[in-house]
C-alpha cells in the first residue's frame, strides 16, 4: 500500500465514510459519475458491449455488400441509408472504416484496458482504488465525446459519405479535403474522435502504471502479481509511449487539413481538379508514425487478453501456470519488439528496401515470445484437471485461434510473400483471427469468469456454451475462407470485387461467409441476453465461486466501496493450485491472502498423498 | 516522506541558474560567430542543449537525488526518442527513390536563376543550398545571416 | 508496496514520459523532414526568425524555472508567503514569454510567413502578387460601391471598373478628395489588370508594356502565328511591385502587399515552426493554469500544496526543457 | 486440395519468374506452418481431452514449468524463423533493391511510366528509340488502362501517382507496389508467356478504388512496336483531314 497519501489526490473522502454511509452517495454519483474503479470498469464493459453491436452491425453491412453486391440490404440498409438500402461505393468505404474504428477504438481497446483493467487492477493487487480516481472517471467520460465525434462523422459528410480513408487513414486521401466524398468534415470529426480516444487511453495508462507500481498490497511483489496485472502493466507502458506519437501525428494531419500546413502533403498534387498543392511534406511519414503506434496497439489489443486467459486457464485446470517468469519475460519481449516491427505494414509502401529487411527480421523474431506463450498455455493445460465449462472453452478457443492468426502472420512477415498478400483478404483473415478469434474469445471468458465478482451472481453456463459453440463455428466459417480469398488475390476494401473477371467465382464463397457472419452475429445475442439476465436473476454466489487464488477472490462479491473488508496481505504467488500447501489445508487452491501453512502440516499431507 | 529527502540535499540553485544562462549565451554566440563549417555550429549548439537539459533534469527536477526508478522510466523514452528519428531517417530523410517535388525538380533551374538575380549573385550561397546534395544543405548564408 | 515517492509525483513523471514521446514525434518529424528536403530557409530575411528574441525567451524560461525551484524549496521550508511570491514571479515570466512569442508570431503574420501561403517558386510568387493586388483592388473598389458612387458591376466583374471609376473621377458626384483618389485608383486598377493579363497569357510585361484590355489583345493578335512573347519573368514582377510601392499616389494602398520572394520549402518550415512553438505555447498556458490554481488558494496554500507546487514545478521544468531543444533546433540550426 | 480444385487458390500459376519464387516461398512457409499448426492443435486437443477426462479424486499435477522445455521451444522456433528470414532475403532484394534488379533492366532503363490517378491508370511511353524522361516530353505517347510489354525479358517501368496513394497490383505476376505522391518508384517484372494479365489497385484511394482496372498485354517485341506505332499515329492525327472532308 502506498505509504503516502498526497494532498491533491481526491479519494480521501472514500475512507471517511464507512460502508454504512453508502446510501448517502446519490444515484448519479454512485452509478454515473462515479470515481469507483469497479463502477467505471462496469460502465466501460457495458458501453463496449453495446459498441460491439454497432461495430458488428457495420460488419454485417460490409458482408451484405460482398455477398449480394448492389442489392438493397434489408433492415440495416434502411436504417443506414434511409432509402432502399443500396450501398454505394463511398458508403461501403465508410462502412469498413467505421467498422474498424468502432471495433478497435471503442470495443477492443476500451474493453481490455478500460473495463478489465479498471475492474481488476486494484482488486488483484489489493488496493482500495486507483491512484487517481478522478482521472479515471474522466478517462471513461472522454469516451462519450469520442463516440459523439465518430457519430457525427457518420453524418457530417452528407447522407452516405463518412470518413473514407480506412482506419489507417493514409494521406493524401485523408489529408486533402477534396480527395473523396467524405474526406471533408467527416474525416476531420473522425480524427477528433481518434484524438479523444487517445486522451482517454493516456489518462488510463498513467493511472494504471502508477497504481500498479505504487499501490500493491503488502507482500505483493512484482513476481507475485497475476499475469493479468503484468499484461495490464505492459499494455499501459505501450500505450503511454506509443500513443503520444499517434496523437502528435493526428494533430499534424488535422493541421494539414485545416491550417494549410504540409507535413504529409508533397507539392504539385492535383486532386479532383483542385489547385495543385503547395507543400514539401511526405505521405510516408504518416504511415511510419501511424504504425509506430498502431503496431504496438495490436499488442495492446492482445496482451491483456493473454494475461487474463493465463489466469483463467490456470484456475480452470487447477494447475499453476506453466512457466510464470517466461510468461512475464515473453510479454515484455513482445512489448519491446513490438516497438521495432511497425514497418511490416509498409513492405510495399515504397519505403527504403533496407528498412524492409530490418523490419522483416524483427517481425520474425516477435513470433518467438508468442511461441513461448502458446506452448506455456498448452503446458498449463497439460496434466491439469480441466473444468470443462464455457469459460474454459473460450480460453481454449483463444489459444487455438491465436495459433491460426499468428501463423498467418508468419506468411506476411516474409516480405516477398507479403508483396502478394499485402492488402488482400489474407490480411483481413489474419487480423480477425487475432482480434476476434483471440482477443474477443479471451474477453468472453473474462466476462464470465469475473462476472460473479462484479455482480455477485453467476452467468448461465449452458447458454454460454451455446454462445461459444455458435460463435466458434460462425467465426471460422466467416474468416477461415478469407485466407483462400486472399490467396486467390481478392484485394481488401473493394466494394465490388466481382467486377474483375478472375474474382467472379468467389461470390458463392463470400455468400457462405456472410451467412456464417450472421450466425455469429445472432450468437452474440445469447451473450447479451445471458449477461442481462444474470445481472438480475443469475444464481447468487459467494466470494470465491471458482476456488481461485487471486486477491480479488478474498473480497466480497461484489466488493463494496474500498474493496476489501480486511486489508489484504499477500503471501505467495497467484497460481499455487494443487500445491502441497493447498492440499495441507484440504483444498486444491490456496488464496494469496492465506497465511503460510505450517511446514509440518504440509509434510503430513504430503505423505498421505504419495502416489 | 519523499520530498523531505530532497530538502536534505542542498543544491546551489543560483549556480545552476548561472550555468544555464551562460550556456544560453554561448549558443547565441556560436550562432552569431557562424563558423566556416555549419556542422560545427550544429554540433556545438546541440551539445549545449543537451548539457542544459541535463542540468535542468539533474538539479531543478531533482533527478540526481531520486531512486533508480528514474532510469527505468527514462531509459525507454530516451531510447525511443532517439530511435524513432533514426528509424525514419533511411526513409524520410535519405530518399531512396527519385522524388518529383517541384521544388527539387522542375523548378530547380528556375530557382537558380532567380536567386542569382535576386541577390545580385554570389552574395548569398542560397542558390547552391537549394540544389546541392543534402549534405551541403546547411552551409551558412554567412554574410548577413540573422541580422534580424 | 511501491517506490518511495507519492503517487502524484510518480504519475506526473509517467505523464512526462508520454509528453517526451509527444514532442519526440514532432521533433523527430522535423529532423527527418528537414534532412529529406533539399534546402531549407535559413535566411532570417525569409524566415523572419530572430535569434535574439529566441535567446531572450530561453533566458526568460530559465529564470522562471529557477523561481519555481525556489518556490518549491520555500514550500518545503513552510515559508508559504515566500513561495507565493516566487510563484507570482514565475507566472509573470510566463506571461513575458508569451508576449515575446506573440511579438515573434506577429512578425511572421505581418510578413505572411504562414503555412500554405508562402510561394516556393517564381511562378507562385508572381501569382501571389497578382492575388494580393486583386484583393487591394476589390477593397478599394468597395469604397466607391459602398458609398453608392458607382454601380456594382455584374457578377463582380472587375473589367468594367476602370471605365466606371474614370467616369466618376471626371463627374461632379462625391467629394473632390474622393474624385482625386478615384483618379489614382484608375491607374492602380489598370496596373493590376495589366499584370493579370500578362499572367494569364504568360507573356512578358516588358514587351507589351502598360497594355490593358483591348489594347493588349490587339497587341497579341498582331503577332504573326508562331511568334511568342518572352514569358513573364519573376524579376519583371519584382520591379513592377517595387514601382507600385514607390509611386506615392497609391503607395498607401499597396504597401500591405508582401515581399514575394519565393522561399524554397518555406511552407514546410512554417508548418513546423508554428506547430512546435504552438504546442509549446499550449503547454506554457497549462503550466500557468497550474500555478494560478495554487495561487488562487491565497493563504490557504499551505503544507498540503507542497506536492502540488513540486509537481507543477516538474511540469514547468519539462516545458522549459522542450524549449531548450526547440531553441537551437528552430532558431539556430 | 478442395480449394484448388474449386479455383479457390492462386489466380493461376505465377507468370513471372520472380512470382514463381514467391510462390515457392509461400509453399515452403505453408509446409512449415502446417506442421506447426497440426502439431499445436493436436497437442492442445490432446491435453484438453486428458485434462477433462481425469477421474474423480485424481488431482492436477503440481508443476511450475520446466526450464529445459522452455529452452527447447524457444530455440527450435528461433531456428525455423531465422531460417525463413534469411532464406527470403534475396527474393526481396531482387524485387526492390535497385542494384539487384536484373542486369537487362539496368541497361534498358525504364521502358514506360505508369501514373495512377483517381480512378485510372495512365501510361506514358517515350518516343521510339528515346529514353524515358521523368518529365513529359512533347513526343511522348499516352495510353489509358492498357499496358503493352514485350514478353521474355525483364521490363522496368516508373510508377507514379498524380493524386492520392494507389498500388500497382498484378495478381498473376505477384507484383505489388504502392504509388506514392512525390516519388518515382521503379518496378520490374518479366512475363514469359504472351497474354493478357490483370492490373488492379490495391491501396485504398477513394470510392472508386475497386474499379481501377487495367490490363497488361504481354506480346512479342515487334507486336509492341506495332502497337506503339499505332499509338503514335492516333496521337499525331490532329483531326484536320477529317474536318476538311466534312466541309
Ligand atoms: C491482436 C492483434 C494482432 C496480433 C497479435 C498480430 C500478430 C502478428 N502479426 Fe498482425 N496485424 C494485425 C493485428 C495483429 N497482428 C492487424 C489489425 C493488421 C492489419 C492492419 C491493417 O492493415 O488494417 C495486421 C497486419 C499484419 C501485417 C501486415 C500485412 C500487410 O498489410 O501487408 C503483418 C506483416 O508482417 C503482420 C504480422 C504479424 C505477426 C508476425 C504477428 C505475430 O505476433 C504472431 C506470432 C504468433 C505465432 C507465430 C503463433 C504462435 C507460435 C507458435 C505456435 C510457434 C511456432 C511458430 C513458428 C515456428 C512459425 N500483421
Ligand atoms: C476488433 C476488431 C474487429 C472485429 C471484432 C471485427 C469483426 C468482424 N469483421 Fe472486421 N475489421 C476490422 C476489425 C474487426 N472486425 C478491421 C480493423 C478491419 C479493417 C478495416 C479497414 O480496411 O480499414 C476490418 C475489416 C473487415 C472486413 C473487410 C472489409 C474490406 O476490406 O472491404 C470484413 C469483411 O468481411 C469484416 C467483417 C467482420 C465481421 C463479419 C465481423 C464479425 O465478427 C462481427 C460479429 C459481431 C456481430 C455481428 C455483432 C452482433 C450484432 C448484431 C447482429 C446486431 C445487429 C444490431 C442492430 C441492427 C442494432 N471486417
Ligand atoms: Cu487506386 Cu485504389
Ligand atoms: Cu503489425
Amino acid at each position: 500500500m502506498a505509504t503516502v497519501t498526497p494532498a491533491i489526490e481526491s479519494h480521501s473522502d472514500g475512507h471517511a465514510h464507512g460502508h454504512e454511509h453508502h446510501h448517502e452517495i446519490g444515484f448519479i454519483k454512485k452509478y454515473v459519475f462515479s470515481t469507483d474503479h469497479k463502477v467505471i470498469g462496469i460502465q466501460f464493459l457495458v458501453t463496449t458491449m453495446l459498441m460491439l453491436m454497432v461495430g458488428g452491425a457495420l460488419a454485417l453491412a460490409v458482408r451484405w455488400q460482398l455477398a449480394f453486391p448492389w442489392e438493397n440490404m434489408p433492415i440495416l440498409g434502411k436504417i443506414f441509408t434511409g432509402e432502399g438500402g443500396q450501398i454505394s461505393p463511398e458508403f461501403y468505404t465508410m462502412l469498413f472504416t467505421m467498422h474498424a474504428s468502432v471495433m478497435i477504438f471503442l470495443v477492443i481497446i476500451p474493453v481490455l484496458a478500460g473495463a478489465f483493467g479498471n475492474f481488476l487492477i486494484p482488486l488483484q493487487i489489493g488496493a482500495d482504488d486507483m491512484a487517481f480516481p478522478i482521472w479515471n472517471m474522466l478517462s471513461y467520460w472522454c469516451m462519450w465525446p469520442a463516440m459523439a465525434c465518430f457519430a457525427i462523422s457518420f453524418v457530417a459528410g452528407g447522407a452516405t459519405a463518412g470518413p473514407a480513408a480506412g482506419w489507417t487513414s493514409y494521406p493524401l486521401l485523408s489529408a486533402l479535403v477534396n480527395a473523396a466524398p467524405g474526406s471533408g468534415a467527416a474525416q476531420t470529426w473522425w480524427l477528433f474522435g481518434l484524438t479523444l480516444v487517445g486522451f482517454s487511453s493516456m489518462m488510463g495508462s498513467v493511472n494504471y502504471m502508477t497504481t500498479i507500481i505504487n499501490m500493491r498490497a503488502p507482500g505483493m511483489t512484482m513476481f507475485r502479481m497475476p499475469l493479468t496485472i503484468w499484461s495490464m502493466f505492459i499494455t499501459a507502458i505501450l500505450q503511454a509511449f506509443a500513443l503520444p506519437v499517434l496523437t502528435a501525428a493526428g494533430f499534424m494531419l488535422v493541421a494539414d487539413r485545416m491550417m494549410g500546413t504540409c507535413f504529409f502533403i508533397p507539392a504539385g498534387i492535383i486532386v479532383n481538379n483542385a489547385e495543385p498543392t503547395v507543400g514539401g511534406g511526405q505521405p510516408l511519414l504518416w504511415q511510419h508514425l501511424f504504425w509506430f503506434y498502431s503496431h504496438p496497439a495490436v499488442y495492446i489489443m492482445l496482451l491483456p487478453a493473454m494475461g487474463m486467459v493465463s489466469d483463467i486457464l490456470s484456475c480452470m485446470c487447477r494447475k499453476p501456470i506453466f512457466g510464470y517468469k517466461p510468461m512475464v519475460y515473453s510479454m515484455s519481449a513482445i512489448a519491446g519488439l513490438g516497438f521495432i516491427v511497425w514497418g511490416h505494414h509498409m513492405f510495399t509502401s515504397g519505403m527504403n528496401p533496407a528498412l524492409g529487411m530490418t523490419f522483416m527480421t524483427s517481425t520474425m523474431m516477435i513470433a518467438l515470445p508468442s511461441a513461448i506463450k502458446t506452448f506455456n498455455w498448452i503446458g498449463t493445460i497439460w496434466g491439469g484437471r480441466v473444468r470443462f465449462n464455457a469459460i474454459f472453452l473460450n480460453c481454449a478457443g483463444f489459444v487455438s485461434m491465436f495459433i491460426v492468426g499468428g501463423l498467418s502472420g508468419i506468411f506476411m512477415a516474409a516480405v516477398p510473400v507479403d508483396i502478394y498478400f499485402h492488402d488482400t483478404y489474407f490480411i483481413v483473415a489474419h487480423f480477425h483471427y487475432v482480434l476476434f478469434g483471440s482477443t474477443l474469445f479471451g474477453v468472453f471468458a473474462a466476462i464470465q469468469f469475473w462476472f460473479p465478482k462484479m455482480f455477485g451472481r453467476l452467468m448461465n453456463d449452458t447458454v454460454a456454451k451455446w454462445h461459444f459453440a455458435l460463435t466458434f463455428i460462425g467465426f471460422n466459417g466467416t474468416f477461415f475462407p478469407m485466407h483462400l480469398l486472399g490467396i486467390a488475390g481478392m484485394p481488401r476494401r473493394y466494394a465490388d470485387p466481382y467486377l474483375h473477371p478472375y474474382l467472379e467465382h468467389l461470390l458463392p464463397m463470400n455468400q457462405f461467409m456472410t451467412i456464417s457472419a450472421v450466425l455469429m452475429g445472432v450468437a452474440q445475442f445469447l451473450l447479451l441476453g445471458n449477461f442481462a439476465y444474470s445481472v438480475f436473476m443469475g444464481k447468487k454466489t459467494g466470494r470465491n465461486p471458482w476456488d481461485a487464488n487471486g486477491l480479488e477472490w478474498s473480497a466480497p462479491s461484489p466488493p463494496g466501496h474500498g474493496n476489501f473488508d480486511v486489508p489484504p496481505v499477500c503471501y505467495r504467488g497467484p497460481y499455487e493450485y494443487s500445491s502441497p500447501e493447498a492440499k495441507a489445508i484440504g483444498q486444491d487452491f490456496i488464496l494469496q491472502t492465506e497465511p503460510p501453512v505450517d511446514a509440518s502440516k504440509i509434510a503430513a499431507s504430503d505423505t498421505k498423498n504419495v502416489h | 516522506m519523499a520530498h523531505d529527502d530532497h530538502s536534505a540535499h542542498h543544491v546551489n540553485y543560483l549556480a545552476v541558474f548561472a550555468a544555464l544562462c551562460i550556456f544560453t549565451g554561448l549558443s547565441v554566440l556560436f550562432d552569431v560567430l557562424s563558423f566556416e563549417n555549419r556542422m560545427i555550429t550544429i554540433v556545438l549548439v546541440l551539445a549545449i542543449a543537451v548539457a542544459k537539459a541535463m542540468s535542468v533534469m539533474m538539479f531543478f527536477m531533482h533527478l540526481k537525488f531520486e531512486g533508480n526508478w528514474k532510469f527505468v522510466l527514462l531509459a525507454p523514452t530516451t531510447i525511443l526518442a532517439i530511435g524513432l528519428p533514426i528509424a525514419l531517417l533511411p526513409d524520410i530523410g535519405v530518399k531512396y527513390y527519385t522524388t518529383l517535388a517541384p521544388q527539387d525538380g522542375v523548378w530547380g533551374a528556375e530557382m537558380e536563376e532567380l536567386d542569382a538575380a535576386h541577390h545580385g549573385g554570389g552574395e548569398h550561397s542560397k542558390s547552391e543550398d537549394a540544389h546541392a546534395a543534402p549534405a551541403d544543405d546547411h552551409k551558412a548564408p554567412e554574410a548577413d545571416a540573422h541580422k534580424a | 508496496m511501491g517506490i518511495p515517492i507519492p503517487n502524484s509525483k510518480l504519475g506526473l513523471w509517467l505523464f512526462l514520459g508520454t509528453e517526451i514521446m509527444f514532442f519526440t514525434a514532432f521533433i523527430g518529424s522535423y529532423i527527418v523532414l528537414r534532412i529529406g528536403s533539399r534546402g531549407w530557409p535559413t535566411d532570417p530575411h525569409d524566415t523572419h526568425i530572430n535569434v535574439f528574441l529566441g535567446g531572450l525567451n530561453t533566458f526568460v524560461l530559465i529564470v522562471s524555472s529557477y523561481f519555481v525551484v525556489v518556490a518549491h524549496e520555500a514550500m518545503a521550508q513552510k515559508q508559504f508567503d515566500k513561495a507565493r511570491k516566487y510563484l507570482i514571479y514565475t507566472l509573470g515570466l510566463a506571461c513575458l514569454f508569451l508576449c515575446i512569442k506573440g511579438a515573434e508570431y506577429n512578425g511572421k503574420f505581418a510578413n505572411d510567413i504562414l503555412p500554405g501561403r508562402i510561394p516556393e517558386t517564381p511562378g507562385q510568387a508572381i501569382s501571389k502578387v497578382d492575388r494580393q493586388l486583386e484583393e487591394v483592388v476589390r477593397e478599394r473598389f468597395a469604397v466607391y460601391t459602398d458609398a453608392k458612387l458607382v454601380e456594382v458591376p455584374e457578377a463582380n466583374d472587375l473589367s468594367t471598373v476602370n471605365a466606371q471609376l474614370d467616369i466618376f473621377s471626371k463627374s461632379d458626384k462625391g467629394e473632390p478628395a474622393q474624385r482625386e483618389n478615384a483618379a489614382a485608383d484608375v491607374v492602380l486598377f489598370g496596373k493590376w489588370q495589366n499584370l493579370h493579363q500578362h499572367i494569364v497569357a504568360n507573356v512578358s510585361l516588358v514587351e507589351v508594356p502598360e497594355a490593358t484590355g483591348p489594347q493588349y489583345l490587339a497587341a497579341r493578335a498582331a503577332l504573326a502565328e508562331g511568334d511568342s512573347l518572352p514569358p513573364l519573368a519573376y524579376s519583371e514582377v519584382e520591379t513592377f511591385l517595387a514601382g507600385l510601392k514607390a509611386d506615392k499616389t497609391y503607395a498607401a494602398s499597396v504597401s500591405g502587399i508582401f515581399d514575394m520572394h519565393p522561399v524554397l520549402y518555406g511552407n514546410l518550415f512554417a508548418s513546423i515552426y508554428f506547430l512546435m512553438t504552438g504546442f509549446h505555447a499550449i503547454h506554457v498556458l497549462v503550466g500557468m493554469g497550474l500555478f494560478i490554481w495554487a495561487l488562487m488558494q491565497g493563504s490557504k496554500m499551505d503544507d498540503r500544496w507542497t506536492n502540488w507546487v513540486e509537481n507543477s514545478g516538474l511540469y514547468w521544468h519539462f516545458v522549459d526543457l522542450v524549449w531548450i531543444f526547440l531553441f537551437p533546433l528552430l532558431y539556430i540550426i | 486440395m478442395i480449394a484448388s480444385s474449386n479455383g479457390w487458390w492462386f489466380p493461376g500459376d505465377a507468370m513471372s519468374p520472380l512470382g514463381k519464387r514467391i510462390d515457392e516461398l509461400f509453399y515452403l512457409i505453408l509446409g512449415i506452418v502446417t506442421v506447426v499448426f497440426v502439431g499445436t492443435q493436436f497437442a492442445l486437443g490432446y491435453v484438453i481431452w486428458k485434462g477433462a477426462t481425469k477421474k474423480d479424486g485424481e488431482s492436477a499435477e503440481f508443476s511450475h514449468g520446466s526450464h529445459s522445455l522452455e529452452l527447447i521451444w524457444t530455440i527450435v522456433p528461433a531456428f525455423v524463423l531465422v531460417f525463413i528470414a534469411l532464406y527470403q532475403m534475396d527474393v526481396w532484394a531482387e524485387f526492390r533493391v535497385q542494384s539487384y534488379y536484373p542486369e537487362q533492366t539496368q541497361e534498358d532503363g525504364p521502358k514506360f511510366e505508369v501514373t495512377a490517378r483517381q480512378f485510372e491508370w495512365r501510361i506514358r511511353y517515350p518516343e521510339a528509340g528515346q529514353p524515358l524522361k521523368n518529365q513529359p516530353e512533347p513526343q511522348d505517347l499516352y495510353a489509358v488502362n492498357e499496358i503493352h510489354v514485350p514478353t521474355g525479358r525483364p521490363v522496368k517501368f516508373n510508377l507514379r501517382t498524380d493524386d492520392v496513394q494507389h498500388a500497382f497490383f498484378a495478381p498473376e505476376l505477384r507484383v505489388k507496389q504502392d504509388a506514392v505522391a512525390g516519388l518515382i518508384i521503379p518496378v520490374w517484372f518479366e512475363i514469359p508467356v504472351a497474354g493478357e494479365y490483370q492490373l488492379l489497385c490495391a491501396e485504398l484511394c477513394g470510392w472508386g478504388h475497386y474499379k481501377m482496372r487495367a490490363i497488361i498485354v504481354a506480346e512479342p517485341q515487334d507486336k509492341v512496336n506495332e502497337y506503339l506505332a499505332r499509338l503514335k499515329e492516333d496521337q499525331d492525327f490532329d483531326g484536320v483531314v477529317k474536318d476538311a472532308e466534312e466541309e
